[in-house]
């Protein structure tokens, strides 16, 4: 199986290849990612997999498959966010396109406190367009890039459920 | 005996384990959104309360009264939040013939109202911090704030009277900014605790957040403990707390444990509480405010001192006599440090990261404390706080505790939510934090200047590694096998994903 | 700097931690059956070592020098069991160039020798528990083993000489009962240690087993630690440890630290060990035995003294200089109790129950520190000791640390396979044990006095409780829903699921 | 849906109904044990279940499905065995029965250290069988009726798997 792995705009073309006896309890895999062929062992534990790769490193991760395509890796140290098959991430694909239209929804459900713009204002990158209360906190839903609000789609006060538009940024 | 636990939370599985141990049985209260919550499971009875808004059922004084009486519980622990800081649920506790885990109504409302507070210290011969005497009403004009800000001298915080937790709280740092924090500070004020009013205090310069812990029991014995530093915050919330201070002098601490025992008894203080100083960069320290209840940091002092907090909250209810010294109260064996873990995503503004926590596995092994009020399977609520749990490592020094408590961040895993454990690695490392070197300011500051560049700094081996990670989990759930995340559990989880997949900005 | 851990299980774990927090890289290793073993999941390193019999993997000094040479390691810790106290294998680390993390062979080989360990005592000034002086030789007659035994008089315990963990050891009640004993002692020598050598000791009348931990550099400072007492012992086996002792006066706690630090110094002793003694009923202590490694009980010290045993080995181990005073070591604060978790029923004379865990939930909050080495989704394997985890209590008293223990084993959820947890959760119940009233006969006479009765009492109550638990999870599998006990994943569950259905009799 | 659940010799008819709105994520139950009916609030946890009874009693249950129709329910202080639907536990039915042949079977892979028994012998209950090494340790399986032997089926030394027939006493 191969498998296009988008990890903060880098994109790698991954095909995994069972050897002998792998099947879904584990075993030894042939994994090729873009030119570099690696032979590692992978098994599923109770968060994810564990990966003991050639040199016998181990890579223990914790795994969740997201909505869309994405998933999220942890790693002992870190936190990766990773798209397959070409499904990048929103997020990723917006940062990274830089321009376009900026849709800006819910990310949960809430009450919105403020509503920092009107229709027709300039903001800049990383300016305030709504502040957003839940799990008792004000959260600041801001712009990624600079722009002229165009639509203002809730109102002080309004609860709202999570993928609900509030400001849309040209 | 009975006690009803009226929280949630890791604070009330705290609470069920600290009655288990004294052999006190436990009635557990819950909204919709908690039935299979934590401390639901541990306690020995369980009681629906009402729906998942917290003022439908957490807040709700005459239901929770209700299930004291049909349950048959003779006392009543708030935790912390909700209604432990309301003297209103303390005075209606009594007269149901309840016994109130913590200190008399009279002195919450006196140690809640912070100017009354403040008034207290200065009877009992302590320094406060400067600032307006007397609180400004919900409708007092702006002009006489602005006025007396500009005799206090700017930077100059605005603070919520009832206030807690940094909520209703702004720092300004100069005038033209004023109006603009009052009014948030009164709404806020408002929408948390029901009151708007406000007052002023001067902002010290590079302050430090010092506490001392108190215990008090009924027989004129007040305890003083070894300070817990604070000064780690976000936004006026502690993140971070560690015990001792790496900065206090032995002989302020004592000094500071000395005035926080005579506030104490100025206001004839019971059970425990916690007195906050602001300690200035000469080493000045200046009564902040009470918090007339047990301290989500509390661990941090139980773990060096060995005294268990809670169960002498329960036991001097109960009129038992405190049998702790003030010099075990005093004296740390070693260092503790805390991190609060939350359900946010560090890289995105902590903004809240609510849903179900698929597979958990938290850190163990000498010295790491555990306390955490989630378990694999729930669904962490939008409704309540996003603290999910709290880490505390302890270590001989305090090199050691930090060694430890990177070495714990580590190995914890929450697989279906986001949580600030990355931010947590990332703090562990700073300089400012291994020597010590912070303020009240230091995390605000750090994390303005930092443009919301990620805590996790992913290399190209890390990328390669999640890579490979990510193919082989696909793999797996291509062929069957069910780890933790590639699986499917019905709607829970499809609730959870609808919040992932939509996060923050779609375009 | 890299080290190899050359153990499995909740110990390899510990010194993980232990490597982590000093900034030392880790290298695992294991056998088929341990491929997915929570220690080969917290290494930066695994490297696999051959097939699942310990005598394939674990105790290959030669697979365990390649790692060491392949990996770059340049430290190796050897736990405990297996190679721990192998003197053949610390010498060849120091022959291939790596650093034991452990005392010299010398050590290990005249300590190792039951009865030379007897001589180097005597040659201390220490007193040992009257018995043979030499060995008898696998060949020696039996008719010359049975004269010494009369002349040592009934009852006598037979040990081998390369013993260990109550394995090679037999007490004899009777002379009729000595030719069996001998003949048993010997073949599980044989077959444990690869030496059938056997010699005699008097038993003592109402024995307790107290040992006193040791740390010693390489630079002359031996430490010894506030005592362990581990008198609760199944067939030799200890299954709860404590410190500190609940009889033992202070005079008698520094005479027989003193008396372990002289042993260790007679034999040029580094790093850490501990000196096992015998306490008689008149409170006389009697030199048993030198472990010449970490104990499986080392974190009851750790939790009363706040000294971390497994980072001081390795400290030491590279050169440092030991900086704990005898003060700290001796002084314990508090009181900690630790349990063996074994995958064993009780309710079935201990019989092993290996196989898969399922779903695990272990306790956690104040002052409970859990040791385990498995994790969800691990089979644990048939061929290694069956303890799988340790819980450890600490209390500021005897009397609240066993309520913490109490409140803590209530907590313990394995699913999957049987453990121990139910008949510690009897011990602690037990009026001798509360009282301290017990010696190292008093639990394998209580076991026989209760004549297989169950150790859970299973009310009429619980009965209903679990029979609608049972009808609802049934009812719950028929609808799609997956608990953790009642789905079905492939071949390890259905491989332990074999296990159950087949356990014991037939009929 | 209605089971017959035996918890240590006892069996009690339960029958479960779900109320309004519960499905697989949980919800309330009317349950009925013999002649009493009780409803109750049951949800799916990462162990097993919790229930809430009516009296607000909390029964937070580890379950294991064990093979056979057996079930082991790990409640907070206590661990219980149970069959469902007239598989009474063999080990019940054997210990019930107090008669019959008694087969010995190995309860898990290991090494035959002692055969403590001929043929022909006559042993007492709870008398040493045979002794098998697993887990580094010995284990006495011993009868739990006595009886005599018919049939010793392993030498000592013997490598056996889980389930080999060991030792017959009729």
């Amino acid at each position: 199986m191969t498998f296009e792995i988008d990890v903060g705009g880098r994109v790698r073309q991954v095909s995994v290849e069972p050897l002998g006896a792998a099947d879904g309890s584990g075993g030894r895999f042939r994994v090729r990612v873009d030119d570099d062929v690696v032979e590692l062992d992978a098994r599923p534990t109770d968060l994810g997999l564990s990966l003991v790769t050639a040199e016998r490193r181990v890579v223990d991760a914790a795994l969740t498959a997201l909505a869309g395509g994405d998933w999220l890796v942890e790693l002992p140290h870190v936190v990766v966010r990773a798209a397959v098959d070409g499904r990048r991430s929103r997020r990723a694909e917006a940062d990274a396109r830089g321009a376009g239209q900026q849709r800006l929804v819910a990310p949960m459900p809430g009450r919105i406190v403020r509503v920092l713009v009107t229709p027709g204002d300039q903001v800049a990158a990383r300016q305030g367009l709504v502040v957003i209360e839940a799990m008792k906190m004000e959260n600041e839903l801001a712009a990624i890039r600079p722009g002229t609000v165009s639509e203002v789609a809730v109102a002080e006060g309004a609860l709202v459920e999570a993928g609900r538009l509030l400001v849309v940024v040209e | 005996m009975k006690v009803l636990i009226a929280n949630r939370g890791e604070i009330a599985v705290r609470i069920i384990r600290a009655c288990r141990e004294l052999g006190l049985g436990t009635v557990a209260v819950y909204s919709d959104a908690d039935r299979a919550a934590l401390h639901v499971r541990l306690a020995d009875e369980a009681w629906h309360i009402g729906p998942s808004p917290a003022r439908d059922s957490y807040l709700r004084i005459d239901g929770l009264l209700d299930v004291a009486r049909a349950s048959g519980a003779t006392l009543v622990h708030p935790g912390y939040g909700f209604l432990a800081e309301n003297e209103v649920f303390a005075a209606a506790c009594v007269d149901a013939g309840l016994t109130f885990v913590g200190p008399t109504a009279d002195a919450i409302a006196r140690m809640g109202s912070k100017t009354a507070a403040r008034h207290a210290a200065i009877a009992a011969g302590v320094q406060v911090v400067p600032g307006a005497v007397e609180p400004y009403a919900a409708d007092a004009p702006e002009a006489a704030i602005v006025a007396e800000a500009e005799r206090l001298g700017y930077p100059i915080v605005v603070k919520a009277v009832a206030g807690g937790g940094g909520k209703g709280m702004r720092t300004v740092e100069a005038p033209a900014e004023l109006p603009a924090a009052i009014r948030a500070a009164r709404s806020e004020a408002l929408s948390a605790f029901g009151d708007a009013a406000i007052y002023l205090e001067r902002r010290l310069i590079g302050p430090r957040h010092i506490e001392i812990q108190l215990l008090a029991d009924h027989h004129g014995t007040i305890l003083g403990f070894v300070e817990r530093e604070c000064s780690i915050q976000r936004r006026h919330q502690k993140v971070v707390e560690e015990s001792p201070s790496p900065v206090l002098p032995a002989d302020t601490r004592r000094a500071m444990a000395a005035c926080a025992v005579r506030v104490a008894r100025e206001v004839g203080y019971t059970n425990a509480g916690t007195i906050e100083f602001l300690v200035d960069a000469t080493g000045e320290f200046f009564f902040l405010e009470m918090n007339t209840r047990l301290q989500v940091e509390h661990p941090v002092t139980e773990m060096v001192t060995g005294v268990d907090l809670v169960q002498w909250q329960l036991r001097i209810a109960q009129g038992e006599r405190l049998t702790v010294t003030p010099e075990q109260a005093l004296t740390p064996r070693g260092h503790a440090i805390e991190c609060r873990v939350y359900a946010e995503d560090p890289d995105r503004q902590f903004l809240p990261s609510p849903g179900l926590v698929r597979a958990l596995s938290t850190p163990a092994g000498p010295g790491v404390r555990d306390d955490r009020g989630v378990a694999p399977g729930f669904e962490i609520p939008v409704f309540y706080d996003s603290m999910i749990a709290k880490l505390v490592a302890w270590g001989a020094t305090r090199a050691d505790a930090i060694d430890r408590l990177a070495r714990a961040l580590n190995e914890y895993r929450v697989v279906g939510v986001q949580t600030t454990v990355p931010f947590f690695q990332w703090i562990v490392r700073q300089p400012e934090f291994l020597e010590g070197r912070f303020d009240t300011t230091y995390l605000d500051r750090v994390l303005a200047s930092r443009q919301g560049q990620p805590f996790v700094d992913v290399t190209d081996a890390d990328a390669r590694d999640a890579a490979m990670a990510v193919a082989l989990g696909a793999w797996f759930r291509a062929h069957g096998a069910s780890t933790a995340g590639t699986g499917d559990s019905g709607g829970a989880w499809r609730r959870a994903a609808r919040f992932e997949g939509l996060g923050g900005l779609g375009s």
